[in-house]
Parts: structure tokens; C-alpha cells; sequence
């Protein structure tokens, strides 16, 4: 099993990526550049956060025109596991990988918090170990976190049981004063149709070890190292 | 959209679009230019030469003249809008259609 | 003798008549343009420090961990495993009084860039905030616009910011103070010197393209087109740029050809060739016109003044160019080799092939001025400390919880959440202890079982009502607040914020405030390795609190072993050490009657040493389970802030404190004391806690 | 500042400035533009209605006509400059004089 973190200029979620890949689920995992044209050598994809060209114009815009990208969109199209964070969801929103898009926080402030977000289903590789309605402690820390879709859209991505993570309180109750950043429906994270690649906005990769606030984001990410196996047996 | 001219009594309010183009000062380092002209080069537009980004806002407010609503709008933009140690700005008025 | 140089052109460099002509004896002639202002710049008081240099020499700056003191980028104190951490504060205040967002931007990305040119891998930030009251819109807007740009800046590198203070006082009004510290870890063997050496060595130039910023006040070229003036251009900082620049150097320094790294700064080219070339004893040539330019038309007056942000000048062996180069073409920097190390300890600028400076590099710093003066104490100042606090010292049983209810509710006091929630602090998941959590934050050395605890600190009124009281005090309570976190304090930084040295008053306070800092960090032993001068911050004609923000960093063996400052159910109080109060320069004389006044409490550095190392032996033991130092607001106050956090109340008896201070509830709950802390133990633990506390020689009384 | 016209060989280069306006479709949520309604009317602008917060970008690049400037602007706005999910954009080309 080897992850692979795909890393921008302006990417600062790398070195979380790898230390919770390498120490926290003791697995292998691999730095690969946007200059890099393929990502055969990877099992499971890691978009971490970051400031990817320093977040101009859009978060993501620029990077999402990387030569990596392309490989990236392959991976996921023959339904390898894609998981993007914060920066790595602004991403691949712009890259229409995942629907809709990433607004700056109804507040206009950046938030920096330890959260709890509601497992919405375990269609995904990612949540595949979780019951739907578990509750994740994870950390947030984004200034453009506002899911937005059209109400159509929105529509859509229930039916077809794309959203994958609602932002709640500790037990799963979800409601607006603990919604950090005024997303549509409480959307901390979403799926494609498909269910391989995932968006979220907190950071499971920050939460690998109780000395450091807590260790949820391994229930994500471990997941992804058993599911790929599967999926790479597909 | 009918265009109201502004022989009106001044009790009169009407509605105006007043578009704010923020820009920064010409000599001010504008990072955010910059990379998006380095991002729209690296996609092959080679012909770009230089890109400055600023703020577009769209105000709308009533005023008994255009004159009024273009003096209002200067003032906010002197007040809080625009931030005069490094940015630039330039306001267009539209009269609006009255509800 | 200097006739033909204006006043004008005089009053642009920023000399006097009398530093000009001191520049035309060294010379032997009439300066050029460009030496001028490279002369103006390195004789500011910025870079040449003219009226601080010779009272910093009191200051301890070597022990057996120092392994850097002042005198580089930043200094570095050996952690053990082979590690140093490296660290320094800078102020930004000025330009954040212009500009608020940009200026606390570009003051992190100066201090930043000071950590990595030592070499080492920044992993905190920290900011000291010192403003006018927010009731006043014009302070609201700075403060927003400073917190602002220290979030904006420092969460795009990626590196956390975990602590700081903040305090707010009418007297920092026009003038508010702006103090960023870094923290990185570098392997000794790795610690990179801005010495130049090799003579035939090449000087490159990487990072951002060069613009007309900041170049102070207006420029030859304006001059004499005064419309085409650039006073005063705001620089705007590039996170995003540092970033690419900040990994890209670190690369740098594996290339073994590498033998010098030195960031741009104030007076941008000018103070980093001459610095460069003044530590190595060697010379510098470099030519502007191979110095990329943002804009078209920029004289070499200009270029060598831009303080365009994000840039770094490196010294390489010729045989090393090619890896260099190829380092920062990976990351899409530009790298200009703009000149050569030589042999003639000279800084000579070429514009093309017409030389437009050439001065020996000593000129620029070993002459630069100094000026000691006389210090003379305000007698407005003295007589607020020697007034009478009586009519105030009258608080009834009955307005106790009030008075309490208050002070928690005031500027000083009430919770930073609504700033700190704005600057990531869970980025490089190191952070053990998080802003608010405890009295230092606390960070962990990955790889290792090693941590740091980190905090700035001052109170500036102990610093107005008794300079070296006040500054024995901003160095105790800062060492305090790590201890409180169970770390050892090793070492200190600090940024000496103040009005005018060239008012005996203004030079008073500078002087007593280094002299009682100095007593402390000798007592307590952590040596200065760095640090930063901000002078003349004053507001019409009045100065601001006087104020020497100290940065401390401490260390832990094994991280595991902290404590933060939040009481778990269940727990016993227990006071450590000081139990007399005083009023004087309190937050309850500030925020009940609006008065600064008094004398400061009392610091016995002994007992103060002894309270720490209390602190630290009990949290190393497990017997304290949450510590918590009493500063601000007095000893109601800190109980109230370690009960918070948990939602939790407690039955405090305070007989014992109320007769320490004969009777006075007022100094009992709300008097301020240096030299005392709140420990919350497991009951089962007294006996253990009173055996320590005895062997120590500290007394403990339980609350 | 010379304007030119369109009728000159394709071959010839010329200088121009695209003003991009870059706002939110209607039915995004604007939170920036209304706190900045909010912001004017506490400072006494109560005739403000409402605020649209948005971008401006002033791009200059050369092209052998401004038709096919105007072009080119369209294809970098749909490619990166806007954003199609949220955003709309409109284009403003001026002729420069050359240099
Ligand atoms: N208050 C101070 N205490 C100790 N050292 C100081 C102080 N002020 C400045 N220094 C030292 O003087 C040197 C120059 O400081 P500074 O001009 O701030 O450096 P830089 O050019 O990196 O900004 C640094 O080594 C700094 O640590
Ligand atoms: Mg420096």
C-alpha cells in the first residue's frame, strides 16, 4: 500500500500528510511534484491543504492546471481512492472533479478549531470502516470553507448520497451555530458520483496521535489504506 | 431599464447603481497580479503583458440627483472603500429603473 | 565644509549636518548619491542602533547552550540531541501605523525570513500587541487590519502561531506596538552564518523582483520630479513567495558550496552586502543593473535602498552555482548572480561599468555613531509611583464577586479566542499545549521526546512607574509563564519598544528598563541571544508605555511531562510562594478608577527562582495537574481563569492571603505579586506536594 | 493616449487593456458585500440598498486587433479568470498607444 501527496507551490498541508501516513498509520507514502506526470507508482492520493499559488484569484484555481492534474484526473477516472483536503478540496472542485465550490467562510474570517463532524455514509473508501451518524473530533482551519451549490445541485448530491461528512456538535446534532463557516446543508465534505474521490474541509491528517489533540483523522485515512486495496483489485 | 434624467425636485428619490473599480496604486507590489499573470502565461497566453487585480463592488443606493448618489459614493469611497495609503478607485453611475 | 549637500537632501537620509560631515572625513571627499544613502540607512538607528548599542552591552548574552548570541540574524540555544532552536523578535510598528494589514504581514515575513536564514525550519510564531483602547474606531480598524495580516501571513507559510499578549492602554493610541517572534530547529552542524568568505566567491540574489517599496521618504530620482514622487510606497508582502523562497533555501543550504545566506531587511541591499562583507572582514562588489526590477526606470539609488520583501542574498563557490541555481529554477525563483566576494573589504556598487559607490564595508558599521546620553527620570513619573494608593485600597466582602466580574470582563483580561481562532495553530501537528490552553504554548520536537514552551510578555505599567523594576518584572513573568508549563527557560529574546532616547526621560526609561532586564536574566539564567530596537514611538509629543517585550523560549526533556493552566474537577488549590499584594500599577487600580500609579510589586529574583523551580518539579512529578501564574488582575482573577475552561467552581478560603495583607480584601483578591503560583493537585497528593514544597524551601498554602 | 483602430494587418501587434469585471451570480450569498452594506450604513449612509462585492482585473496584453484582444480575454476569463460555478464576468477593451 503506498499513498501518494501531491504537492503545489503554496501546498503547507505536506508535511502533515506525510507524518500522519508515515506515524500515524505506519504505512508508505510517497511526496509527488506537480511538475510529475504520473501517479501509477501510488495506490491511494493525498491533495493536502495549503495556499497553492498563494490561493489568488480562487482558492485552487492555478494548481488545478498543474501537469499533475491531469494524472490525477486518470487516477480517479479508473476509480482510485482521492482524497482532498482543504486546499486540496478547493482544488478539485475547480479541477470538476467534485461538484460545486468553496466561498470564503460567512464570517470573512480564516477559523482555526477542533470540531466535530456526523458521517453521512460509508459509501466512500474513505468512510467505508465508519457508520453513518459516527462523529469525528477533527481540526478546521480554513478562510474559504463555504460549500456552495445550487439548490438543485444540493438535491442531487443527496439523492445520489454524495455528501459525506455534515459539521455537527459532539453528538451528532447538526445545527447552525456549529456550522464554522455557513456551508450549504452543513457540507464538511463531499463525494463524486462514484464515491472514489472525496473533498473535505478539516484535516484528518492533523489528528493522528493524542499528544497533538487527537487521533480521528486515522479512522479516514486508515480506511483508505485497506479500501485501496480493494479498489485497486478492481 | 428606463434612464431618469435628473430634472426632478429634489424631494424625489431615485435608485442608481454606482459600480466602485478598486485598483492599487501603480507602484504598489500587487502579488495577486502577478501570479495570475504567471498562471494565465503558463496556459499559453504569452501575449499577456501585465495584469493588476483590484475590487469590483456594486452599490446601489437612492439619491435625489446622480450628482447626489456620485458625491455619496466619493465620500464612502474616501471613508471606507477604498484605502487611500495604496489604492486607487473610479466610480460609474447608472440610474435605475425606480420600484 | 559640507556646503554643497541640502538641507533637504539631509533631512531624506535621515542625518545630521554633523554625521555628514563625519562621512566626508572618512571619505576624505563629498559622498556620491548612492553612498549617501547607503550611509543614511546604516547610520539609522534601525540598522545602526546609534543610541542603543552601548546599553545592550549589558546584557548577558553567552551560557553553556548558547551557541549563537546577538550579533546574526537570530540566536541559537542548544536543546540537546544535537538540535538548537533558533529565534528572534522584530517589531513592525511603524509601518503597521500606515498600513495595518500589510505592515504586521510583512513584519512576520521579516522575522520569518531571519529564522531560515540561520539555516533552520521555522515551526511557531508568536506576536506581542500593544494598541489604544478599541472604543475608538481609528484603533479598531488598526487592530482588525494587524491581527489581520499576522494570520493572513504567517497560516499561508504554514508555520503556527501559538502565543503572544495582547494589552491595551490609551498611551499606545497613536502609536500601537507590533512584535513578531520566530521559532525554528536546526542541527548544530547545520547553523547557517551571514559571513561572507572565499574571496572570488559569487553573491546571488533570490527571491522577489525588485520595486521601488519602501524606499524611506522620497528618492534623488522624485526629487527632481516631485509629481513622480514615491513617498512612502506601502510594501505589500507575497506569503505565498516567502513560501517557495523559504523551502527553496533550505535546500540551499545542503549544497555543500553554499558559505553564506543573508535576508533582505531594512534597507534592503545595502545593509545585506555591507553586513555580509563587514563580518567576513572582506569586500563586496556587486552591479544593480543584473538586479531583476518589478518596474522600469529605477535609478541605482533605488535598487540599493528597495526594501522589497521576500528576498535573500546568498554567497556560493562558482563550482556550486549550477546545484543553486537549479534549486530555485525547481521552485520557479529567479537567482541573479549580481556580484563577487573581494578581497578589499570595500562595498563597491557598479551601475553597468560606472562605479556609483565605493566604501570600505567598516565605514558603513564599525563608525557608525554612537551616541550615550544622560537619563534623567520625569518627575511627572516619579511622583505617580510615590502616591498614596490608600483611598483606594477599600473593598467590602460584599463587592468582591462585582469587582471580579469586571476585571474578568476587561480589555486586559477577558479571553484573546476571537483573535487566536484566526491563526491556525494545529498546522505541523506539533502543538501540545494551544494558545489558551496554558500560560506558554507548547510544541513538540517530532522525532524526538523533546518540546519547547514559548510566550512573549511585558507589562508595561510596572515599566512606566519604575523602569528596572519593570524590567526585572517582564523577564520573571515570562520565565514564570514557561515554568507554568513544567519547561525549563533557557534562553531570551526581546524587542525594546520605546518614545524618544533623546529626551532624558525617554532615555531614562530605555536605560533602567536594560539594566533591570539585565539583573533578571543573569539571576534567572537565560542569557539574550537576540533581539530588536524600536525607538521613537511616540504620538504627538507623548511617548508610549515604555515597553521591552521580552520572547522566552523554554525546553522540555520529555514533553509528556506539561501542564497547561485549566483545573480538572476534583482538584485542590494550593498557592505557591508569594502571598503580600500591592495595588501599585495594578489592572484593578487600571479598569475600577482609570489609575496608573504606585510602585510595582516587589521581585525578589531569589524567591522567584524557587517558585519556578517549585513549579517545574511538581508538574515533572505529576503532582501539579494545572499551573497557573497571577499577573494581571491578582489572584481571584487567575483562580477564575484556570476554573473557566472546565466549566467547574470552587470554595476558596482566602484567610490566610487576607491576613499576609492585613486585612485588605482589595490586595488580597486583586493585588498584583510577582514570584507566586496556582498549582491545582489531586487531593491524594497533598502530603506529596507538602513533602517538595519543603525540600524546596518554597511555601505552599492551600486555598 | 492615441486610440487605435482595427484596420491594420493581422501581422502588426498592438497594445491593449482588458478591464475584467468579475461579480457573483445573484444567487450566491454574499457576505463581504453585505457587511460592507452594513459598514456604510453605520457610518450615516442609510440610502445605501445593497452591496455586491466582486473583482477587478486590469489585463494588458498585444494582439493584432481589439476583436481579437476581446477574444482572447474571453478564452482566459472561461479558462481561469471566473469561475462558471458562482461567478459572471464582463469585458471592457481599450486600446494603448504603442510603445
Ligand atoms: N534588544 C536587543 N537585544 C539583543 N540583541 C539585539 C537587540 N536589538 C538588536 N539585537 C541584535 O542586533 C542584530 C541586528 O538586529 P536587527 O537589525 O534587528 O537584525 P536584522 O537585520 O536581521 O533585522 C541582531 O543580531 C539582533 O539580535
Ligand atoms: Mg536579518
Amino acid at each position: 500500500m503506498r499513498f501518494g501527496v501531491v504537492i503545489f507551490p503554496g501546498s503547507n498541508g505536506d508535511h502533515d500528510a506525510l507524518s500522519s501516513i508515515e506515524r500515524g498509520l505506519g504505512e508508505e507514502v510517497v511526496p509527488v511534484w506537480h511538475k510529475e506526470r504520473s501517479v501509477d507508482h501510488c495506490d491511494a492520493l493525498l491533495i493536502p491543504g495549503g495556499f497553492s499559488y498563494g490561493d489568488y484569484l480562487r482558492a485552487g484555481a492555478i494548481a488545478r492546471f498543474s501537469p499533475i492534474m491531469d494524472a490525477v484526473a486518470e487516477f480517479a477516472e479508473q476509480g482510485g481512492p482521492v482524497l482532498g483536503i482543504c486546499n486540496g478540496f478547493q482544488t478539485l472542485t475547480e479541477a470538476r472533479l467534485l461538484r460545486g465550490a468553496l466561498l470564503r467562510n460567512g464570517s470573512l474570517h480564516f477559523v482555526c478549531a477542533w470540531v466535530y463532524v456526523r458521517v453521512e455514509t460509508d459509501r466512500t473508501p474513505f468512510t467505508a470502516e465508519l457508520d453513518p451518524g459516527a462523529v469525528l473530533r477533527l481540526p478546521i482551519a480554513h478562510g474559504q470553507g463555504r460549500y456552495f451549490v445550487t439548490p438543485e445541485q444540493y438535491a442531487e448530491l443527496e439523492a445520489n448520497d454524495q455528501i459525506v461528512f455534515r459539521y455537527s456538535d459532539a453528538h451528532g446534532e447538526v445545527h447552525d451555530d456549529h456550522n464554522p463557516n455557513a456551508s450549504i446543508g452543513h457540507v464538511a465534505g463531499v463525494s463524486n458520483r462514484r464515491g472514489n474521490v472525496v473533498g473535505l474541509m478539516p484535516h484528518p491528517e492533523r489528528a493522528y496521535e493524542m499528544g497533538i489533540g487527537g487521533d480521528d483523522g486515522l479512522r479516514i485515512l486508515g480506511a483508505v489504506s485497506r479500501a485501496a486495496m480493494r479498489a485497486v483489485r478492481v | 431599464m428606463s434612464v431618469k434624467t435628473d430634472e426632478v425636485s429634489p424631494a424625489v428619490k431615485h435608485s442608481y447603481l454606482a459600480e466602485v473599480f478598486i485598483s492599487l496604486k501603480p507602484v504598489v507590489n500587487d502579488p495577486e497580479g502577478l501570479s495570475i499573470r504567471d498562471g494565465l502565461r503558463s496556459l499559453g497566453y504569452a501575449e499577456v503583458e501585465s495584469v493588476r487585480a483590484g475590487k469590483y463592488l456594486r452599490v446601489t443606493l437612492s439619491a435625489a440627483s446622480m450628482a447626489d448618489a456620485e458625491a455619496a459614493v466619493a465620500r464612502m469611497c474616501d471613508q471606507l472603500l477604498a484605502n487611500p495609503v495604496m489604492e486607487i478607485y473610479r466610480i460609474q453611475l447608472t440610474a435605475l429603473a425606480d420600484h | 565644509m559640507s556646503a554643497n549637500v541640502t538641507d533637504a537632501v539631509l533631512r531624506e537620509v535621515a542625518l545630521t549636518r554633523a554625521e555628514y560631515d563625519q562621512v566626508v572625513a572618512l571619505l576624505g571627499r563629498e559622498p556620491t548619491q548612492v553612498e549617501l544613502g547607503m550611509f543614511g540607512a546604516m547610520w539609522s538607528e534601525h540598522c545602526g542602533y546609534k543610541n542603543s548599542r552601548p546599553l545592550l552591552k549589558h546584557f548577558p548574552t553567552t551560557g553553556e547552550r548558547v551557541l549563537q548570541g546577538p550579533g546574526e540574524n537570530a540566536g541559537a540555544v542548544d536543546i540537546g540531541d544535537g538540535l538548537a532552536v533558533v529565534f528572534k523578535i522584530e517589531s513592525h510598528n511603524h509601518p503597521s501605523a500606515v498600513e495595518p494589514y500589510q505592515g504586521a504581514a510583512t513584519g512576520v515575513g521579516g522575522i520569518v525570513r531571519d529564522i531560515f536564514t540561520m539555516g533552520a525550519r521555522p515551526i511557531a510564531l508568536l506576536n506581542s500587541l500593544r494598541f489604544g483602547p478599541l472604543d475608538r474606531p481609528r484603533n479598531r480598524y488598526l487592530f482588525g487590519g494587524v491581527v489581520g495580516g499576522i494570520g493572513g501571513y504567517g497560516n499561508c507559510l504554514g508555520i503556527p502561531t501559538v502565543a503572544g499578549d495582547i494589552f491595551f492602554d490609551e498611551r499606545y493610541s497613536g502609536n500601537p506596538l507590533v512584535n513578531a517572534m520566530c521559532v525554528g530547529i536546526v542541527p548544530h552542524e547545520k547553523i547557517m552564518r551571514a559571513t561572507a568568505s572565499g574571496v572570488g566567491n559569487l553573491v546571488v540574489l533570490v527571491g522577489a523582483d525588485t520595486g521601488r517599496d519602501g524606499i524611506h521618504g522620497a528618492t534623488f530620482a522624485s526629487v527632481e520630479n516631485p509629481e513622480e514622487s514615491h513617498r512612502g510606497v506601502v510594501q505589500v508582502g507575497n506569503p505565498f513567495l516567502e513560501k517557495l523562497l523559504l523551502e527553496a533555501c533550505l535546500e540551499a543550504l545542503d549544497v555543500p558550496g553554499v558559505v553564506a545566506m543573508q535576508d533582505l531587511g531594512a534597507a534592503g541591499l545595502t545593509s545585506s552586502t555591507v553586513e555580509v562583507a563587514s563580518k567576513g572582514g572582506l569586500g563586496v562588489e556587486i552591479d544593480v543593473q543584473k538586479v531583476t526590477r518589478r518596474e522600469s526606470g529605477m535609478t541605482a539609488y533605488e535598487v540599493m535602498l528597495s526594501e522589497s520583501q521576500e528576498r535573500m542574498l546568498i554567497i556560493v563557490e562558482p563550482s556550486s552555482l549550477g546545484d543553486l541555481v537549479a534549486i530555485f529554477d525547481r521552485w520557479d525563483l529567479h537567482s541573479d548572480v549580481i556580484g563577487v566576494v573581494t578581497d578589499d573589504g570595500r562595498v563597491r556598487v557598479l551601475d553597468g561599468n560606472a562605479v556609483v559607490a565605493d566604501v570600505p564595508a567598516t565605514y558603513y558599521t564599525d563608525d557608525c555613531p554612537i551616541y550615550i546620553r544622560n537619563g534623567v527620570e520625569s518627575p511627572r513619573i516619579a511622583a505617580l509611583r510615590e502616591q498614596d494608593l490608600s483611598e483606594w485600597d477599600t473593598l467590602d466582602a460584599a463587592d468582591v464577586l462585582p469587582a471580579l466580574g469586571r476585571l474578568l470582563a476587561s480589555p486586559n483580561i477577558c479571553s484573546r479566542r476571537p483573535v487566536v481562532s484566526t491563526y491556525d495553530h494545529t498546522i505541523l501537528s506539533n502543538t501540545v499545549v494551544a494558545p489558551l490552553e496554558g500560560d506558554a504554548a507548547v510544541v513538540r520536537i517530532k522525532g524526538t521526546d523533546r518540546g519547547l514552551a514559548v510566550k512573549t510578555d511585558c507589562n508595561p505599567r510596572y515599566v512606566f512607574l519604575d523602569p528596572r523594576l519593570g524590567g526585572m518584572h517582564a523577564v520573571a513573568e515570562a520565565a514564570r509563564n514557561v515554568s507554568c508549563t513544567g519547561a525549563l527557560p533557557i534562553a531570551l529574546t526581546n524587542c525594546l519598544n520605546f518614545g524618544s532616547p533623546e529626551k532624558p526621560e525617554g532615555y531614562f526609561q530605555l536605560e533602567q528598563a536594560i539594566l533591570g532586564m539585565t539583573e533578571a536574566a543573569e539571576a534567572l539564567g537565560t542569557p539574550v541571544v537576540s533581539g530588536n530596537v524600536s525607538l521613537y514611538n511616540e504620538s504627538g509629543d507623548e511617548a508610549i508605555l515604555p515597553t521591552p517585550t521580552i520572547g522566552i523560549v523554554g525546553v522540555f526533556d520529555d514533553v509528556r511531562k506539561h501542564a497547561g493552566s485549566a483545573a480538572p474537577a476534583g482538584s485542590e488549590l494550593w498557592l505557591l510562594g508569594e502571598l503580600r499584594a500591592t495595588l501599585g500599577g495594578s489592572e484593578y487600580l487600571a479598569t475600577m478608577y482609570g489609575t496608573t500609579a504606585g510602585r510595582p510589586p516587589a521581585l525578589d529574583l531569589a524567591l522567584e527562582r524557587s517558585v519556578q523551580a517549585a513549579t517545574r518539579v511538581l508538574i515533572g512529578d505529576g503532582i501539579a495537574r494545572a499551573a497557573h501564574d497571577t499577573s494581571e488582575g491578582g489572584l481571584l482573577v487567575a483562580i477564575a481563569e484556570m476554573l473557566i475552561p472546565n466549566r467547574i467552581g470552587a470554595a476558596i478560603d482566602l484567610g490566610a492571603v487576607v491576613e499576609a495583607n492585613d486585612g485588605s480584601l482589595a490586595r488580597a483578591c486583586f493585588g498584583e505579586a510577582a514570584s507566586r503560583v496556582v498549582v491545582a493537585i489531586d487531593p491524594a497528593d497533598r502530603d506529596a506536594l507538602a513533602r517538595r514544597c519543603s525540600e524546596l524551601g518554597v511555601e505552599a498554602t492551600m486555598l
